[in-house]
């Protein structure tokens, strides 16, 4: 991909910007595909860039109930990280954090990653036992991790109040780790996917599975059918209601994740700041705002609305660690419809349908898989395996009872 | 106090309190044997019944001690299956009353406390101030809370803290007049 | 009092003249009145320029004169500290409040940040998503985000004192004007229950500067006659200051209440969440600024505010009003401008007609009137010198002005209906955005519902296509969005209104698109051929306006952020120099005096060697009692709990379904139908909530009930060699002697003062140990009278931290710490127990599972350091492979140096862990490995003969 | 926010309740295969609609009972006690699509 640089926008501020083509292409639905994805979020979108751009399969729809990227990946609170406790997660999520490092130039669409570091704060000494067992498994794993004393960490966050209620008795941070813009996430894949042939249709519901003897040969829309050597679903929240129209069941209840915004502010947080006990994490955007997130409300949902419980849960909890903010207005709450599994691992790879794969159970955490997510499922689609950096992570894994409890590990999520 | 407040805070007197369960296809036998408080209320003068759920009352007494009141749970529920146990060092019992009570409680928990929603004799189980409690009307302006005697501290301090606010505050829901 | 108000008009107005308020801007000093906002006391002091844009530190001034306000946000010092980002329109002016601007260097007038406008043509919208890739984002972001934010996290305390209220209503009227008012009085003649919000000073709405007739009289007189009747009603409740902020499920409302955010050291935020029987609202409505060139030079100004300044604060917005209307709203706003004292010079309308009684208005006043015709563009640098216009036949005119009144229409307040889930209906007529069907229980009223006075306007239209067009057109003020923006927006295929949104941005600033949604999707459609409706909206979410976070937190700080739970006998601890943890809810002692090693090492040996006592009372107590407590208990429970004999005590798992160790702990037969369950510290309340699910929902056949006892009792454990001795002197206490009361036996009595009392043994320290259990109000005095020991035995306070030392030496699992979310009861040890339960227990399928009993799961062992100098970390992870790329095999998950033993040992989980004793390994802790031996995780009296001595 | 109506106490707020996820959920016979165990263990309906769900007045009368509701409007259709029939709703109109049961 190639045509945003700093000369061309130079090149067409001179003419008032007026020849700057559609990022993307709005594509009507063909009778037939290669590869049918469902969802355009940044899984979906990334897993049909990822078979036009590594395996030649052009031939790709994604087709999008809403417009793209209106999922979880553009209401996400866009941390980035790669720090996790079990080597098949860190091993994944690595890979796609290094995705991400090369992303803006791979996709020629700044996606501002910031590296500017995520800090997990300790507030116990039994919570420090814990994370020592978490930073030593991450850099085990070969990832990047520092525990930091709370003295080390006032500096790097002046406003951070280490006297909270539950008194700051360190943290880790993971440098490489940080933001992204997550729109453009979404974007950048969708333009590039475009170039290469993929159509993106927006406004097409798929709303149920064409299978023959076990095998899925398409599907239906709201504009019509669609014929599909594969299919993939790529659609959060709702991975549950497209699974029971393919006639299976998953380890998946959907849950309201809240995230919130202050008003802009000058720089004044410079690193992503999270505690798993003062139940917040925080980081301030590019724009000013401090984007502000906790856990989801506690019951399945998919009303893209969050409740007031939680909003002040988070805020009580922000405040108490950062006194200063208390002045500060919020300007807007929202919520996505996240899909939580059981050990808070996500589920990929093939289903009980043939040629019919997911790409779900993202919970609160799939924005930053969604480069590595978009590879490996591109790969695991066309050799009808899963790609050995997924090869744990497929629905079989709750049979057997072979769970990979991220959660339990390391107590924190997103 | 905060000036201009009618508010005042202060622990209840030493009393005796019985926990009583009671298997729930007995509850209503159970209830009526002893004259337990209906669901949402509190009956009695001494001992008084708490209703703290559908097969679960506190009875509260000045006079009798536990004991005698868990032989008299002994007495008059002999063949229902029930648990009477001494809770009289498990709860900090605090009395909040006068004429701003209700506006100072209504910071607590999301219960209705207009008079017409919560009007003396009623007992409600709830979650105040973050813990687990039960509020109990015991007079138009005057009211009991029962937690956790590990919470009592806290709950004081959370009430005086809360009065003083409310004393600052222009507008009242619950009480019926605006000032 | 003689500070000049050049811009004051010198009657009228709803201010309090007789009474001056000094406050200053940006050190200037100025004068205004009771009454006044800020916004208003600015404009009196001819301030023009108040703030500047985000993006490219636009020169700006007052726009509005509400909470929509886009431009005018300034930072105010006063009273209880500094607030960045104040809206001045809805601010009311306070004595001796400071304001100052904000995103300017070095002033407000002279900004060194303007030139980014200045080269704007190189950061159109999303310019960053197109460059700065290279090297990468991070060698710019620190410029671009210096650029960003508005105002400035202050510094100081802030003596704001915050509060959650909650209320009930039966009905909620949202919004004071006319039309609350009327809804209100209505309800409450009704005799319903009524609160009435409203976010502005005064209760009025429009009526405060728009007075009309109403029934039959003025509505000055009405509305003073409705406010006394509504105060006299004791069924209604009215709130100023406070704006409702959110609607959520089921009726929910919060509502900022600012009441007494204003009295200096005494500062009240409340937040309040209200559940509503009905909701009428009545927010009225937004009006929508025009699009022509430098819309946004101070001066332009809505022309409703203008008139609202002129009537309602007694101030001129400047000497000269052009108005660029497209509705007769701004019609009728600009004529009382007039009427009020300041001239209007121009009335320059984008329709063809107009109604004749407006016309005949304006020339009675000698107002020139412009129909058909295009406004082109505001002249000036600094503030609004003209107003350049094409008129119906394309001949361009100016109009000398310092002020253009601008009205593109009225945009329905339908914010909170659509947060409640209600649809909105584009209204073609109206030329906006309307309720389409009330929300059950809901009414829309008034301006809110879109039924105006007659005459609505006509769609807002960039003037693309006109001649003599100069300068850009501005669609959002705040984040410096223009008509070119939205139209390369287009261009590159960000059609939906939710890509245009994201990708300019409009609509995203503090005022959340309440000047610029509608002009921003009116235009949207007009450059992709689509209806507005067809377009739609964006999605309305809380806050309606923003809400202080310090608010929504409430007094949640410090302790009241969570409660602490003390300790019966925290005061005694106090006393005997306990350093105090937290560990979950409770404050604990960790251990007694200052120095933590020392004192944790000093606590352990006196265990060891004479007698420690332990406050154990938060253990969890539950009593279960029924006929059939022994067969619930044995579902519970892993182990077996139907051969338990009265007057024993039998330790026990507890498994989830999944078949992870959930708790441990002891339980106790006190009578054939009745057991007391003891639980962890950490999961008391859990387990009872466990305990009374499956009584409740699965195990309803069984007959059994349950009391939660724990905080009635407290515990003192009383532990070491003369542990016995100390407690068989307390008066009453039972014969104690092992033979009469073994290891694992339970007893109740009372004490000599009839006192009652559960005494049980069971150890967790190894050593010969006792739990007392008295009354919690007895705890201090109990443990004061144990604490003084014997003759010959010492007894010593011992805080939970040597607790965990003594356990760790005796290779005992504290839950949660040495298991985690994928323990379960055969990777520690009790295959046996599992294997000998036939009977089915929660969790037991889950066993069965082959990855359950893999070999190489990860089992719990002990580990010694081979060099007795080094030290072992919990959190240490044992490792194989060599640096570069190592594996973790488990884990470390308690560890100390201990006193009893004087090396460093620890247990943990590592893979195949029960086959590998005896087994040299790596041990990596935080960059180095160090060498050590697999050993049985019981280091201390492995045949247990202390502790049944 | 819910509101939410507990059979025994009236309606209170969501904050003093505790979800129990869905209801209706039967736990295996004896015998189980590792796939209905686990179908049981981890696999949700996850309706887009009416949902069956247990929730516990936790902080209040800590009884435990079911709730029929719509898990796109939140509207609380129905409550119900541990051990009742489960309702027969007629007012379901206002029920999202995709209800499936
Ligand atoms: C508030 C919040 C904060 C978060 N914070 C973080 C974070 O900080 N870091 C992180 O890594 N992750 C975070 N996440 C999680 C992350 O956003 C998601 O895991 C990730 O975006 C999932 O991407 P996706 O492409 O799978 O799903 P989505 O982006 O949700 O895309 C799915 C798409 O499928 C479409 N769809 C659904 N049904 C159909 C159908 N029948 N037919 C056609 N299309 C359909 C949807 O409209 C949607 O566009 C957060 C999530 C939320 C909600
Ligand atoms: N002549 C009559 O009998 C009559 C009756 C009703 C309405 N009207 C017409 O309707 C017009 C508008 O009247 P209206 O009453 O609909 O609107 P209005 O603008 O007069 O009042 C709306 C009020 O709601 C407040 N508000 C808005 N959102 C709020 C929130 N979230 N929280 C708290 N307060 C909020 C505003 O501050 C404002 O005071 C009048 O100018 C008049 O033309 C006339
Ligand atoms: C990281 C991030 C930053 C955001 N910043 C803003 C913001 O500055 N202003 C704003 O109005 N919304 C902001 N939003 C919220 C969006 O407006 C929007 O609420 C969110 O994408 C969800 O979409 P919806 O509310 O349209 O359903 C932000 C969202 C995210 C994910
Ligand atoms: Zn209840």
């Amino acid at each position: 991909m190639r045509g945003y640089s700093f000369s061309t926008v130079f090149g067409r501020a001179l003419r008032g910007h007026r020849r700057w083509p559609a990022a993307w292409r709005s594509a009507e639905p063909a009778r037939a595909y290669d590869v049918v994805v469902v969802g355009a979020g940044g899984h979906g979108l990334a897993t049909a860039y990822y078979l036009a751009k590594h395996h030649g399969i052009t031939n790709v729809a994604v087709l999008e109930k809403g417009w793209l990227g209106g999922g979880n990946t553009g209401r996400n609170t866009q941390v980035t990280r790669s720090n996790y406790f079990w080597p098949q997660s860190a091993a994944f999520f690595e890979r796609s954090l290094e995705l991400y490092e090369g992303l803006s130039r791979e996709l020629n669409f700044n996606v501002m990653l910031s590296q500017r570091g995520i800090l997990t704060l300790a507030h116990s000494h039994h919570e420090m036992e814990a994370l020592r067992r978490w930073t030593n498994a991450i850099r085990i794993n070969g990832i990047d991790s520092d525990v930091l004393t709370p003295a080390e960490i006032g500096k790097l966050v002046p406003l951070l109040n280490l006297d909270a209620r539950f008194p700051v008795h360190g943290g880790f941070i993971q440098r490489r780790g940080g933001i992204s813009r997550h729109d453009a996430v979404a974007w950048g894949y969708a333009r590039a996917a475009s170039a290469l042939g993929v159509h993106i249709v927006e406004q097409c519901e798929v709303t149920g599975f064409d299978i023959d003897q076990g095998k899925v040969t398409g599907v239906t829309t709201n504009r019509g059918s669609i014929a599909a050597d594969r299919v993939c679903i790529c659609v959060a929240g709702h991975t549950g209601v497209l699974a029971a129209k393919a006639g299976f069941r998953v380890p998946i209840t959907s849950m309201a994740l809240q995230a919130m915004v202050s008003e802009p502010l000058k720089p004044c947080l410079d690193t992503v700041v999270l505690s798993p006990v003062i139940h917040v994490y925080v980081s301030q955007s590019d724009r000013g705002e401090l984007v502000i997130g906790g856990g989801a409300d506690g019951y399945g949902s998919y009303a893209q609305r969050g409740g007031v419980p939680l909003l002040e849960e988070n805020l009580a909890a922000l405040i108490e660690l950062f006194p200063a903010f208390s002045r500060l207005r919020l300007m807007r709450q929202w919520a996505g419809i996240v899909d939580i599994t059981p050990d808070t691992t996500p589920i990929m790879g093939p289903t009980p349908v043939r040629d019919l794969y997911v790409s779900g159970g993202w919970g609160t955490g799939g924005y930053k898989a969604i480069p590595a997510g978009g590879e490996t499922m591109a790969h695991t689609i066309v050799h009808d395996a899963p790609h050995p950096l997924i090869a744990d992570f497929g629905l079989d894994r709750f049979e057997t009872g072979a769970l990979i409890d991220e959660g339990a590990a390391s107590g924190v999520s997103h | 106090m905060p000036e201009g407040l009618d508010i005042r805070i202060e622990p209840a007197v030493d009393r005796a309190l019985v926990s009583l369960r009671v298997a729930r296809r007995a509850a209503g036998e159970a209830a009526w044997r002893l004259r337990l408080a209906p669901p949402l209320g509190a009956v009695g003068e001494d001992p008084q019944s708490l209703w703290l759920g559908p097969d679960h009352w506190l009875l509260a007494s000045a006079r009798q001690t536990a004991a005698v009141m868990i032989e008299r749970c002994a007495a008059e529920l002999a063949g229902v299956l029930h648990n009477a146990v001494d809770q009289s060092a498990a709860y900090s019992v605090l009395r909040v009353a006068g004429g701003d009570v209700r506006d100072v409680l209504a910071a607590g928990a999301a219960l209705d406390f207009r008079p017409s929603g919560f009007p003396p004799g009623g007992c409600r189980p709830t979650r105040f101030a973050q813990v687990t409690a039960a509020v109990v009307a015991t007079g138009a302006d005057e009211f009991e809370i029962y937690v956790d005697r590990g919470y009592g501290k806290y709950l004081r301090d959370w009430l005086e803290d809360t009065a003083i606010v409310a004393g600052n505050a222009a507008t009242r829901l619950n009480t019926r007049k605006v000032r | 009092m003689s500070a000049p108000q050049p811009f004051r008009k010198p009657e009228g107005g709803r201010i309090d003249r007789t009474r001056g308020i000094a406050f200053t801007f940006d050190g200037r000093r100025c004068l205004g009145h009771p009454g006044d906002t800020l916004a208003s006391a600015l404009l009196a002091n001819g301030v023009r320029i108040v703030g500047r844009s985000m993006k490219f530190h636009r020169p700006r001034g007052v726009l509005t004169a509400g909470i929509e306000e886009p431009n005018a946000l300034v930072t105010v010092d006063w009273g209880s500290g500094r607030i960045p980002t104040v809206r001045a329109a809805a601010m009311p002016l306070l004595d001796g409040l400071e304001a100052r601007s904000q995103n300017r260097f070095p002033s407000v007038n002279f900004d060194l940040g303007r030139v980014l406008d200045f080269t704007r043509a190189l950061w159109p919208a999303g310019f960053y998503y197109k460059m700065f890739k290279w090297p990468d984002w991070r060698a710019f972001e620190w410029a671009v985000r210096r650029v960003g934010g508005i105002g400035r996290v202050p510094g100081g305390a802030d003596a704001t004192r915050y509060r959650h209220l909650h209320g009930h209503c039966a009905a909620l009227v949202v919004g004071s004007g006319p039309s609350g008012l009327l809804a209100a009085l209505a309800a409450g003649r009704r005799g319903e229950d009524v609160l009435l919000v409203e976010q502005d000073t005064e209760f009025g709405g429009s009526l405060l500067h728009d007075p009309m007739e109403i029934e039959g009289v003025g509505s000055d007189e009405w509305l003073a006659a409705a406010l006394a009747e509504l105060a006299g009603m004791d069924n209604v409740r009215l709130m100023a200051n406070a704006t409702v902020a959110g609607c959520y499920d089921h009726n929910v409302f919060t509502i900022h209440d600012r009441g007494a955010a204003w009295r200096g050291e005494s500062a009240v935020e409340s937040f309040w969440k209200v559940r509503a029987g009905n909701v009428v609202l009545a927010a009225g409505a937004f009006e929508q600024p025009m699009l022509f060139g430098n819309n946004d030079l101070p001066g332009v100004m809505l022309a409703g505010a203008v008139h609202k300044y002129a009537t309602r604060f007694g101030v001129d917005c400047g000497r000269r009003v052009a108005g660029v209307l497209n509705n007769d709203a701004g019609w009728r706003s600009l004529l009382a401008v007039h009427d009020a004292g300041t001239p209007v010079c121009a009335m320059v309308d984008t329709r063809d007609e107009v109604e004749a009684g407006l016309l005949d208005a304006a020339e009675e006043r000698g107002i020139p009137v412009y129909r058909g015709a295009t406004p082109l563009a505001a002249r000036g640098s600094r503030g609004v010198r003209a107003l350049r216009f094409a008129d119906r036949d394309g001949s361009v005119r100016q109009v000398d002005c310092d002020v253009i009144g601008m009205s593109g229409g009225m945009n329905p307040a339908t914010q909170l209906y659509s947060q409640a889930g209600g649809r909105l209906r584009y209204d073609a007529t109206q030329h906006g955005f309307v309720p389409d069907r009330d929300p059950e229980g809901w009414e829309t009223v008034g301006a809110a519902s879109g039924s105006f006075a007659p005459g609505g306007g006509s769609p807002v239209r960039p003037c693309t296509a006109a001649p003599g067009r100069t300068g850009r057109q501005w669609v959002d003020f705040q984040h410096d969005v223009t008509v070119a923006d939205i139209e390369l927006a287009v261009r590159e295929n960000y059609v939906s209104v939710e890509h245009m949104k994201r990708y300019t941005t409009a609509g995203m600033a503090v005022d959340q698109g309440k000047t610029s949604n509608l002009n921003a999707l009116a235009l949207l459609g007009q450059l992709t051929g689509r209806a507005p409706g067809e377009v739609g909206t964006t999605t309305s979410r809380p806050q309606f306006a923003p809400v202080t976070m310090g608010a929504i937190a409430g007094n949640r700080r410090g302790d009241f952020y969570l409660p602490p739970k003390l300790l019966a006998a925290h005061d005694w601890h106090a006393a005997q120099g306990a350093v105090f943890d937290d560990y979950g809810s409770w404050k604990r002692p960790a251990c007694y005096g200052p120095d933590r090693d020392a004192a944790i090492a000093r606590e352990v040996l006196a265990v060891r060697r004479s007698a420690g006592l332990f406050d154990g009372s938060p253990l969890g107590k539950i009593e279960v009692r029924g006929p059939d407590a022994a067969a619930f208990l044995d579902r519970i429970y892993v182990n077996n709990a139907l051969t338990l004999k009265p007057g024993r005590v039998r330790y026990g798992l507890m498994l989830n379904e999944n078949g992870i160790v959930m708790d441990d702990g002891v339980f106790v037969r006190i009578a054939e139908d009745h057991y007391l369950v003891n639980t962890t510290s950490g999961n008391a309340d859990r387990v009872a909530a466990w305990l009374e699910e499956w009584r409740q929902c699965e195990y309803f056949d069984l007959e059994v009930v349950l009391s939660n006892v724990t905080s009635q009792w407290a515990v003192a454990t009383l532990a070491g060699p003369d542990a016995r001795g100390v407690l068989q002197a307390l008066q009453g206490m039972m014969d104690l002697s092992t033979a009469g009361f073994p290891h694992m036996s339970f007893a109740e009595d009372r004490f000599a003062d009839g006192t009652p009392y559960r005494v049980q043994r069971v150890s967790f320290s190894g050593e010969q140990s006792y739990e007392l259990s008295v009354p919690s109000n007895r705890a201090a005095s109990v443990f004061e009278r144990l604490r003084s020991g014997t003759d010959s035995a010492e007894v010593v306070p011992v805080g939970v931290e040597a607790l965990m030392v003594l356990r760790t030496e005796k290779g005992f699992i504290h839950v949660g710490v040495d298991t985690d979310g994928t323990t379960n009861p055969l990777d520690i040890g009790f295959g046996g127990v599992v294997a000998r339960k036939r009977r089915d227990f929660i969790g037991a399928r889950s066993l069965a599972r082959p990855n359950d009993r893999r070999g190489d799961r990860r089992q719990l062992v002990g580990f010694e350091l081979l060099d007795p100098n080094r030290s072992v970390a919990a959190g240490a992870h044992v490792v194989t492979g060599c640096n570069g790329a190592l594996r973790s095999e488990g884990f470390v998950t308690s560890a100390c140096r201990s006193p009893t033993l004087g090396k460093a040992i620890g247990i943990g989980l590592i893979e195949g862990g029960f086959g590998r004793k005896g087994e040299e390994v790596l041990v990596y802790d935080d960059g180095r490995t160090t060498p050590a031996r697999v050993v049985e995780p019981c280091f201390y009296d492995p045949a247990g003969e202390r502790m049944r001595a | 926010m819910l509101t939410i109506p507990c059979p025994f106490c009236g309606e209170r707020d969501e904050a003093e309740f505790r979800y129990g996820g869905e209801a209706l959920q039967e736990i295996p016979q004896a015998g189980a295969s590792d796939a209905e165990w686990a179908d049981y263990l981890f696999n949700r309906d996850n309706p887009k609609g009416l949902v069956h769900e247990r929730w516990c007045h936790s902080y209040g009368c800590n009884q435990w009972f079911q709730v029929v509701r719509d898990t796109v409007t939140h509207r609380i259709h129905a409550v119900y006690r541990v051990g009742e029939a489960r309702p027969v709703l007629d007012d379901v109109d206002g029920a999202s699509a995709d209800t499936g049961g």
